[in-house]
């Protein structure tokens, strides 16, 4: 299936662009996504944290993705 | 009462003051963080502060409503700055009024540690010889 | 960097963030007290705050070298008004930047808990009805 | 001797003005003149506290006074 990713941060220097739109086979839910997302990017296995959003909100790693969804990726927050 | 504000341009303090002020509250405490010149001794030049902006708001608002719940806050402003910000400006302002005091440090307190966990908002440190996103790596 | 003053015009609450604004501060915590319009469910019409100023000014430099002492706090403002007040406005504000965060809070609270006990300030309440000096009975 | 009292808040009102003049005997520290002034001015026994000052300091009740003294009284103080 298809999925838009949106990327922040030092997400967005690790794929090297803010929106892409991925091609995924075998990613059924968040936390598949975010395996696959870390075989392909390496980098994010070294951050100190991974979160992904659907619909604004955190998503846990059994929510199902469905290919209409825009997943953002959240690598450690900083504000403050 | 809340107000929550995401800001490219310089924060007002005063205003977010303003905000909380109740005619019933024992106190309003406020919280301001400003961006500092040294990290670990090393120099900043400048920083930069990205957001995810309509989550961002949603997190700062869900933290208001926690703050509301447990301490009964009167009011809570919440204003965070994006963009590029010199050393010195200030990158958030955090706003209570409690009926009585202590919860108003209390809820403060809590808001400024909660929201540098879980809101979506980046910071990138900028020195003289390369630049870092903050607290990205262990 | 202390700046202790009793004034008998309006406080201003942005001079004391701006006097404890400092580049090595990990946070900025400021208490503002304002005068309520009910005091135990009756309509206060304003307040007069009277002050024995020297010794009120001694008093509260001791609560800021308490605070640097224990909280190793970077600059202290604590302005507190005198005279006659209108309902909502400020009484006293309290500044503190400390090099990490939960130290301003603590040091913040510690100084408004203590300036309430200690600091001779008196403040009466006038109603429609008769005044009171407020706290002296048990 | 002559003790000069100064009397701020509530005290003010108690004692009538804002400065007088007293002369007292057997009274040589803080804690017997408190005693005096609850004598003199029952007022002061119903308040939640009372202190008296000294070279703008609270001094404790074995504070002994001497003649050149000015002693501030204090009643429960109510800043913030």
């Amino acid at each position: 299936m298809t999925i838009k990713l949106v990327a922040y941060g030092i997400a967005k220097d690790i794929i090297g662009k803010h929106q892409v739109e991925i091609q995924v086979e075998a990613v059924n839910n968040i936390g598949e996504l975010k395996e696959w997302l870390c075989q392909k990017y390496p980098d994010f296995q070294k951050l100190r944290s991974l979160s992904l959003a659907v619909n604004e909100e955190y998503q846990e790693d059994v929510f199902a993705l469905t290919a209409k969804d825009e997943v953002v990726i959240i690598p450690p927050v900083s504000g403050g | 009462m809340l107000d929550i504000q995401i800001h490219d341009s310089p924060l007002d303090t005063q205003a977010c003051i303003d905000f909380t002020s109740h005619p019933n509250a024992g106190g309003n405490t406020i919280f301001v963080g400003t961006v500092r010149e040294f990290t670990k001794g090393k120099k900043v030049i400048r920083l930069e502060f990205e957001s995810y902006e309509p989550m961002a708001i949603k997190e700062m608002t869900k933290i208001a409503e926690i703050a509301q719940k447990k301490w009964s806050t009167l009011a809570v402003s919440i204003h965070h700055r994006v963009g590029v910000l010199a050393i010195g400006e200030v990158a958030v302002v955090i706003a209570v009024s409690t009926p009585h005091r202590k919860a108003a440090f209390e809820a403060c307190e809590f808001m400024i540690d909660t929201l540098k966990e879980t809101v979506p908002i980046w910071k990138k440190e900028i020195f003289e010889d390369g630049e870092i996103w903050v607290a990205a790596h262990p």
